[in-house]
């Protein structure tokens, strides 16, 4: 199956932004932790989000559900703006959008056990009738995400971090979206648990149609299970592509670094220099109208720390944010 | 990893819904904490006799004078001895305990209430309403905690009630801070947030998610404030802004056994100590609560 | 750094500002008006009215407040106390220095038996110089300091007369206040002194200093102390607070003429500006310890000295 | 853990055995060392005295405050016109040294002493006395001792003449209550006067050392026109706390205290370290009943059930360890004008009191309200006290402690059901009158409206009591107040304070019912 | 010639507490070469970090307890060294990177300070401030901070930034051995790599031999010479990188580790995760602890903990290559 073919004859997508802006005050002015993000998610597929610590990619994902409240810019679902929706509305809406988070040990509340955590959403937003009925829908998610029924009257921290992950995923569920937000859901886990969770999440895709947008750090999972990705450098959507062409032709010297920085677990590749790019992410404080990343780079010219580089489309649904792409 | 003593074998198919109880998780670690439970054993032989007080000794007995037994030392009769009028100390510091106790408890529980609710707002919502709670709240706690209760006690007059409320007005503070500062570290939580992307109301939030997370601290300082109040109490009474005699309250059994500090000291021993005994007990509870609630404290 | 303290010390005026509003509404409710307690029983209606005219207690409330600010904040006249016709900030000036020094010593106790011992008792966790010191922390953290001045009055200076029982007249007239005070609070500060010492033991960088090869000397004075000091400074400062209130018993006790029992008098008597004065005094009091308590914060963790020089708050 | 909960277990049983230990063991023969008793004969003769009162002192002007603490030092730094003899009633000159009465009883003319000098080495000029009673008319706290005042003037340059509105019986001992001041020194002082140090009286003494907080000094004044005292230097520190104020007495820090009761048997037992005696003092101490404040009390009948229910021997035990005088005179016993029988007394009967009780109609009990009663002393005990007796013969109630200051704002607005209260007399039975007769508004405890009570005729007795200046005829008078005045069972006397005084034994003293002239006084 | 440094013998650990015993390493033997790094590898909980610790006894002291084996280092044991023998080691012979350079460095001394402290305490008889303070100089710049930073406090830096100070710190004294717990996992992958190439051109300069604890195979990849895998505190498979990467002969978990990290070369459509969890290592079962999780179990794992395959460098705990020592390739 090519996957990258069926994205292109998707149609319409089904959650859209359109030049996201999310700024925060803090001390020492306005730190633009979201800055004119554009993105399509389509039906079935996942959009992966590349970046690493403080690039804004969670404050993004957040967002998209408006558990932050975006500065400007909209969002669509299904081509319908969802930014000025009431409380209410919004309400009805996250029942279409949810989010699993990156820790499991947060992100699940300590004081009920595994099957209220469940049945929570479903009872506050009166899926079902009764809460028993609510109950048993969640014990049915259980059987769906793996959970072992056995574990309905546990309290979270008598379990592992993958089984905490699938609770959250079972959670995530209840309300049977129709577009989940994965923020770094695997990044808290061993490998080989890390593994069963990736595995579950594509799965459900299948079977439901889910459509994701995967947030995480790690390069070689965002390939793993997204169809096309968005590279994120403090705030800025630096270089977005399908997977493939990212991988094979990434264009944005920053993405060209992170690509060189994963430790392959290769001994072959040992003898080749690990490529390092100087220096370290700052905050995106007061940033000047210049390109984010040109302190770091090696390419850097003097346009660089002048003109704010436009993200503009260097190859077939290839869009690229540099001045030399 | 799964702990398997608590996650025994079922049959799959089958959920059983029941309340789980995280008390005895909470009574299981107190239990191993030996001067948690020498505490609690004092506090509740002190509880069970001040509440059944009326069958050990009837509080006519605290009450009745006689002037011609007046300060008897300890004795077979009277084991505390007698006061200045004759009446029997024991029975009065066993009622007088009721009151101190009633007091110490009961305005822990008024302040407690109202430090939770206005604690959460505050740390909840943040911003404005946080401001102004907390700018009024810094105002309240920096004036002297006693001195406020005895101004409040003076406006009021002195009962039972007016004295609970002074003593709880000045802990509340306390109480709403410690409130806050617990709802502002679990409001960062992402439970709080998965529970806002579930469509969770605010109220259920603050109470499903928020409340039961932060109840540890909250438990640990209501408790602690027990036996404060218990302390500030007795300090108002002593001052002479307390109960209204002849109902005995431990402060001012002390605060009558003054002027016979020389004659009969024992008259200001037995209630002191029985103050010490219940404020050392709270105290190590509270203790006990805090290692039980907070087990990364324990090694 | 400057412009923090400047901050800071504006903070203290609405603070002072809502305690003189709350303090004035209580002692306005409070039954009785001062012209009785200033005629005792002598006197009649006509006189008692006319004092409380003169006294401008006849006006509304919120008059009498504004009247009383204006007063104290343009005139710098904290009023004139109904009870000694003085004013209240020449009662103020004599009773201060005696409550800050009854405070101060009792502090001063409270600190160097408890923030040792607590130390100690931290790093030899486990041993007798550590189950030992808890226990009579317990004990002594649950003993009502009026209580424990009745018994330190009965044995120093009844059974054996070293201390005297009242006044302040030399050294020795504080000695059995500032123990009766500071006691209580030393056990509290050793009870805390501990609890903060092991959890800055537990810390990874003190695992970095053994790793190091640092001996356990300077692991403790060196490394953990610094950083446990901080939340120990801040029950070092309430307590100043809670020192200065709760005097009141101590004072009355041992007939020590203090800010504290100024104020139980005052209220007792209703004697507004003596209430007011006192404990407005008090309270800026506690609030200048508190923002003692913030600069040692910033003189001994660079983080908050950090956070403090980098001036404007957040907006949000 | 298992270390500590064991020294847990073990502190706690050492501090129960210790705590029953010192309490079983009474020691009231292990008194202090007495470190005034161990001084050597051949100790310089002291010149100084340290006294303690109850309370911080109010102010130094004699017009302003008439509180205990006060009253202490004005008696040795201010003196009226003449001074009456606490112990013999007797007017002593002081100022004037002689005075005449005109006939009609409403003229008074006083020479003045030559040698009186004010303590800054003025002699006194007619013109200090002429304001000195005007400031005091000015003064409500002194004002009804010269409410009869009609004029002061001077006659020549050592008389003054005082004319009275009407003839007056107890004008004399009001009248030493004024103490006269420096006009030129209280009106260079103006509203500080009474704040701070200042030389306006001419009392023997003349205050050194003002503080209101941590004691004052006075120091004696050398120039005084009966010869300067022997005691030079007296301290006075406040202890609020009687039983600290005993600690320190023992200590040697005080030389003259009034010991509290409780302690008094302890201290009779050590006669060889200190001197004590019991003086009986001018202060009576009542329940008084508010007839209007509820439908029970207004019946005779009740307000009589408790008077009969009113132990007064218990009061004196509980309140004053035995000590003090039972009375049922509304004014001190060893007072001349109250020197006649009573027709009605109160005692304790509370089978009568049940009696008179079924007799008002209400055989099981009623409910007459509370006992109001300031905080603290005896009259919390004596209000205790009632509160048992009462309810013992069915008369529910409820004990109402309230401050000190609230008390007279609620006897005034007669705010009450049943108070204790007391009062110190100056001397005469005429005192009555400020208390009780219907002008005194606001001082007057229980207003006696004509629906049950006669009270035009008790005005009208207390009016020819003040004015009959026959001794004889003025007792009669009083006799027959007093009888219908019990009668109405709205004020039950209980007891005549004591004041229990012991003092360093080299110090030889004068005691009086209230204060002492330390002006007598010598080591 | 191998030219060992440190060696470890039989080395079992446990943690007592009043509720339960923790056997967190049983029985591990590895030894380190002079200029080597070796590499542990495994997953949350399988015991790295205590070994780790063990080595400069920096477990916890009331409830860790080593039940037995020897670690040598040359022909001391370590573990019988008294506190002082020890405190001359920490720091100077043998250093420590830890994981997390957020709460590793004390924040109320500046990092000047902090390395000057772990020169101060090694110092020989007759250094001198100023020599001291040079050598702080230098260790400085060679984790690449400036020297004119030395008097800022640790939150003056950032995550990266920090950890070349504890890298600094750990350097300072020269050590002849490094260990490196998870020393970039906290790190960025962009900060990982220069972190993880500068230890690697420092460790080649100063000669200085390593432990590199990690649970990334990728960075195992990039410094290792050795490699250790652990397994619920037993190391289930030894050998040099060559063996561990590009051997076919590997323990079951080494191949379900593999097989749950994405590759970014080849594209699956599935991972090959191993089933199941870590057992409880309160326990002890008397078999292969993997073989609850072993797709290639058989009935002997369950009841018979497996002997040691040793071909080569390469030693591998498994019944399934107990028999066919021979026929392997």
């Amino acid at each position: 199956m090519n996957r990258d073919e069926s994205l292109i004859s998707a149609d319409k997508p089904l959650v859209e932004t359109v030049d996201l802006k999310k700024y925060f005050k803090v001390r020492d002015g306005v730190l633009h932790a979201v800055d004119s993000v554009s993105l399509e998610v389509y039906e079935g597929k996942t959009l992966g989000i590349v970046g690493e610590s403080g690039c804004g990619k969670s404050t993004l994902g957040r967002s998209i559900l408006r558990l932050v409240e975006p500065t400007s810019g909209d969002i669509r679902f299904r081509g319908q703006s969802i930014v000025n929706y009431s409380k209410k509305e919004m309400q009805e809406m996250r029942k279409k959008m949810q989010i699993i988070f990156q820790d499991p040990y947060s992100s699940i509340n300590p004081r009920m056990s595994v099957i209220e955590i469940i049945a929570e959403f479903m009872i506050v937003n009166h899926t079902y009738d009764s809460k028993r009925a609510c109950l048993n829908q969640a014990a049915q998610l259980m059987d769906v995400v793996g959970l072992a029924r056995r574990c309905a009257n546990v309290y979270p921290h008598e379990l592992d971090g993958g089984r905490r992950q699938r609770i959250g995923v079972a959670r995530a569920l209840s309300l049977q979206p129709e577009f989940i937000v994965c923020d770094e859901p695997v990044s808290a886990l061993d490998v080989s648990i890390q593994a069963q969770i990736l595995n579950l999440l594509m799965d459900l895709q299948e079977e439901k149609g889910l459509a994701y947008i995967f947030i995480t750090h790690d390069l070689s999972v965002v390939k793993h299970i997204s169809q096309e990705i968005v590279v994120m450098y403090l705030g800025k959507c630096v270089e977005k592509a399908k997977t493939r062409d990212l991988f094979s032709n990434p264009k944005h010297p920053y993405t060209k670094a992170l690509l060189a920085s994963i430790p392959m677990p290769d001994i072959t590749m040992r003898s080749k220099e690990i490529h390092t790019i100087k220096g370290e992410v700052t905050n995106p404080i007061n940033p000047k109208p210049i390109c984010r990343f040109a302190n770091r780079c090696n390419l850097s010219k003097e346009i660089c720390n002048q003109v704010e580089p436009p993200l503009k489309e260097a190859g077939p649904g290839h869009f690229v944010s540099c001045h030399f792409a | 990893m799964i702990n398997r003593k608590t996650c025994p074998m079922e049959d799959n198919s089958q959920v059983i819904y029941k309340k789980p109880s995280q008390l005895k998780e909470i009574a299981r670690r107190m239990k191993k904490n030996k001067p948690a439970v020498i505490g609690l054993i004092i506090l509740t032989i002190i509880i069970l006799m001040v509440l059944f007080a009326e069958h050990i000794v009837p509080y006519k007995a605290a009450i009745t004078q006689n002037v011609k037994n007046r300060l008897e030392p300890p004795s077979g009769v009277h084991w505390f001895g007698t006061d200045g009028y004759g009446r029997d100390l024991f029975a009065r510091c066993l009622h007088g305990g009721r009151i101190s106790l009633a007091i110490g408890f009961s305005s822990a529980a008024f302040s407690a209430i109202l430090g939770i609710i206005l604690g959460s707002i505050a740390g909840y919502y943040g911003g404005f309403t946080d401001g102004a709670l907390m700018r009024s709240v810094d105002v309240i706690a920096a004036i002297p905690s006693i001195l406020m209760a005895l101004a409040v006690v003076a406006a009021l007059g002195a009962s039972q009630l007016n004295l609970i409320i002074a003593v709880a007005f000045s802990r509340t503070p306390a109480i709403i801070r410690v409130v806050r500062t617990a709802v502002l570290s679990v409001g960062d939580q992402e439970y709080v947030e998965a529970a806002k992307a579930g469509g969770t109301s605010d109220f259920r939030i603050i109470y499903k998610s928020i409340l039961p997370n932060c109840i540890g601290p909250i438990m640990v300082q209501v408790t602690m404030s027990v036996a404060q109040n218990i302390l500030a109490a007795a300090t108002l009474s002593f001052l002479g802004l307390g109960i209204n005699p002849p109902t005995p309250e431990w402060g001012s059994i002390i605060s009558e056994s003054k002027e016979f500090m020389r004659t009969a000291n024992y008259l200001m021993i037995f209630p002191g100590l029985l103050i010490i005994l219940s404020t050392l007990s709270l105290n190590l509870v509270g203790d006990g609560l805090r290692d039980a609630l907070d087990p990364r404290l324990k090694t | 750094m400057w412009r923090y303290l400047f901050r800071r010390c504006l903070l203290i005026i609405p603070i002072t500002l809502g305690v003189s509003f709350i303090v004035f509404s209580i002692m306005a409710i409070t039954p009785g008006d001062p012209a009785t307690m200033i005629l005792g029983i002598g006197g009649t209606q006509e006189d008692i009215d006319r004092i409380n005219q003169e006294l401008g207690y006849d006006r509304p409330f919120l008059v009498r407040y504004g009247d009383y600010l204006y007063k104290a904040v343009v005139k710098h006249d904290l009023g004139t106390s109904y009870q000694f016709k003085t004013t209240v900030w020449s009662n103020i000036k004599q009773r201060l220095p005696v409550s800050v020094k009854v405070t101060t010593f009792s502090l001063l106790i409270a600190s160097m038996v408890g923030v040792p011992i607590g130390v100690l008792s931290a790093v030899k966790q486990y041993s007798l110089f550590d189950t030992f010191p808890t226990v009579l922390a317990l004990f002594f953290a649950a003993i009502p300091t009026f209580w424990l001045g009745m018994m330190l009055m009965l044995v120093l200076s009844l059974k054996i007369p070293i201390f005297p029982a009242t006044g302040i007249a030399s050294w020795k007239g504080y000695v059995l206040p500032s123990l009766s005070l500071g006691l209580p609070f030393a056990a509290q500060q050793l009870r805390f002194a501990r609890s903060s010492m092991l959890e800055t033991i537990r810390q990874d960088y003190i695992r970095t200093a053994k790793a190091k090869g640092a001996p356990e000397n300077i692991i403790i004075w060196k490394h953990a102390l610094k950083n446990a000091l901080m939340p120990i400074i801040t029950i070092i400062g309430i307590n100043f607070g809670l020192i200065l209130g709760g005097a009141v018993a101590t004072e009355t006790l041992f007939s020590i003429p203090g800010l504290g029992s100024m104020v139980v008098t005052g209220i007792k008597m209703k004697d507004i500006p003596m209430v007011m004065g006192g404990i407005i005094v008090l309270s800026i009091i506690c609030s200048l310890i508190m923002l003692i308590v913030d600069l040692l914060y910033a003189l001994i963790d660079p983080r908050i000295k950090a956070k403090y020089s980098r001036g404007r708050r957040a907006a949000i | 853990m298992r270390k500590m909960s064991i020294f847990l277990v073990i502190a706690l049983l050492v501090s129960l055995l210790s705590g029953c230990g010192s309490s079983g063991v009474q020691q009231p023969t292990a008194a202090p060392k007495d470190p005034v008793s161990t001084d050597t004969p051949t100790a310089p003769k002291r010149e100084d005295l340290n006294l303690s009162v109850t309370t911080v002192l109010t102010s130094i002007d004699p017009h302003f405050s008439e509180k205990i603490a006060d009253m202490y030092a004005f008696r040795q730094t201010y003196e009226g016109l003449y001074y009456q003899n606490e112990l013999t009633g007797e007017f002593e000159p002081r100022i004037a040294s002689s005075y005449e009465i005109s006939e009609d009883g409403k003229t008074y003319l006083f020479k003045l002493n030559e040698n009186a000098k004010f303590h800054n080495g003025e002699p006194v000029k007619p013109s200090d006395i002429i304001y000195s009673f005007k400031r005091a008319g000015e003064h409500p706290s002194v004002a009804s001792r010269v409410a009869n005042v009609d004029s002061v003037t001077e006659i020549d340059g050592s008389t003054i003449e005082i004319k009275l509105k009407a003839p007056m019986a107890a004008f004399m001992t009001d009248m030493c209550g004024v103490y006269i001041l420096n006009e030129k020194i209280v009106e260079e002082q103006g509203a500080e006067f009474g704040t701070k140090v200042a030389l306006a009286g001419t009392g023997p003494y003349y205050w050194s050392h003002v503080d209101h907080a941590n004691g004052w000094t006075l120091e004696a004044f050398e120039d005084y026109y009966r010869g300067a005292a022997d005691i030079k230097t007296i301290r006075f520190k406040p202890i609020s706390d009687a039983s600290a104020g005993l600690v320190a007495f023992e200590a040697g820090e005080l030389d003259w205290y009034i010991a509290p009761v409780a302690n008094w048997d302890d201290l009779v037992a050590n006669t060889e370290k200190y001197k004590t005696e019991i003086v009986p003092a001018n202060h009576i101490s009542v329940f008084v009943v508010n007839p209007d404040a509820n439908p029970a009390l207004n019946n005779p009948l009740v307000r009589k059930a408790i008077g009969h229910a009113i132990d007064k021997e218990a009061m004196n035990i509980v309140g004053f360890n035995g000590l003090a005088v039972i009375t049922d005179y509304m004014v001190p016993v060893q007072n001349t004008s109250s020197d006649f029988d009573l027709g009605i007394i109160y005692d304790y009967n509370p089978e009568k009191a049940k009696e008179l009780l079924a007799e008002a109609g209400y055989p099981d009990g009623v409910d007459v309200g509370a006992i109001m009663s300031w905080t603290g002393g005896y009259y919390e005990k004596m209000a205790q006290v009632l509160h048992t007796s009462l309810n013992e013969i069915g008369i529910k109630c409820d004990l109402q402690m309230i401050e000190q200051a609230s008390v007279s704002p609620n006897l005034r607005s007669q705010n009450y059901d049943i108070a204790t209260y007391g009062w110190s007399y100056y001397g005469d039975y005429s005192y009555m009158y400020t208390r009780w007769h219907s002008s005194q508004k606001g001082a007057t405890y229980v207003v006696y409206n004509d629906k049950q009570f006669d009270g035009a005729k008790l005005d009208a007795l207390l009016e020819a009591g003040a004015v009959e200046m026959d001794a004889a005829k003025r007792t009669e008078i009083y006799k027959e107040y007093n009888d219908m005045f019990m009668d109405t069972a709205t004020c039950f006397p209980c007891i005549n304070k004591v004041q229990t005084y012991v003092w360093n034994k080299d110090l030889k003293v004068v005691n009086y019912p209230n204060f002492p002239e330390i002006y007598n006084w010598s080591w | 010639m191998r030219d060992l440094v440190l060696e470890i013998k039989n080395l079992s650990i446990r943690y007592k507490t009043d509720l339960e015993t923790v056997y967190a390493v049983n029985n591990i033997s590895f030894s380190l070469e002079k200029g080597q790094t070796l590499g542990i590898v495994g997953e949350t909980g399988a015991g790295k970090t205590t070994a780790a610790l063990s080595i400069l006894k920096l477990l916890p002291e009331r409830i860790s307890q080593v039940a037995e084996g020897e670690i040598l280092l040359g022909d001391k044991d370590i573990l019988q060294l008294s506190d002082v023998e020890i405190r001359k080691i920490r720091g100077n012979k043998i250093a420590m990177i830890f994981q997390d350079p957020m709460t590793s460095l004390n924040p109320v001394m500046t990092i000047g300070e902090q390395i000057y402290e772990a020169l101060f305490f090694h110092k020989h008889v007759g250094a001198r401030r100023e020599d001291l303070e040079k050598r702080v100089d230098e260790v400085l710049s060679l984790v690449g901070i400036s020297p004119m930073r030395k008097g800022d406090y640790p939150h003056q830096f950032s995550g990266g930034m920090k950890q070349r100070v504890v890298i600094a710190i750990a350097l300072a004294c020269e050590p002849e051995i490094l260990i490196a717990d998870e020393p970039t996992t906290a790190l960025d992958v962009t900060i990982q790599a220069q972190v993880l190439s500068m230890i690697n051109e420092l460790q080649m300069s100063l000669n200085t031999s390593m432990i590199m604890i990690t649970h990334d195979l990728g960075v195992v990849a990039k410094t290792c010479d050795d490699v250790a895998i652990m397994y619920a505190g037993e190391l289930i498979e030894t050998g040099t990188a060559g063996d561990i990467f590009c051997s076919k002969q590997h323990h079951p978990y080494t191949e379900g580790l593999f097989g749950s990290i994405p590759n970014l070369k080849v594209e699956a459509r599935r991972l090959n995760p191993i089933p199941g969890l870590m057992p409880d290592p309160t326990i002890i079962v008397p078999g292969c602890k993997f073989a609850q999780r072993c797709p290639k179990a058989m009935d002997v794992c369950i009841k018979v903990h497996p002997q040691e395959f040793v071909r080569g460098s390469h030693r591998i705990k498994c019944h399934l290559f107990q028999k066919g020592r021979d026929t392997d390739e």
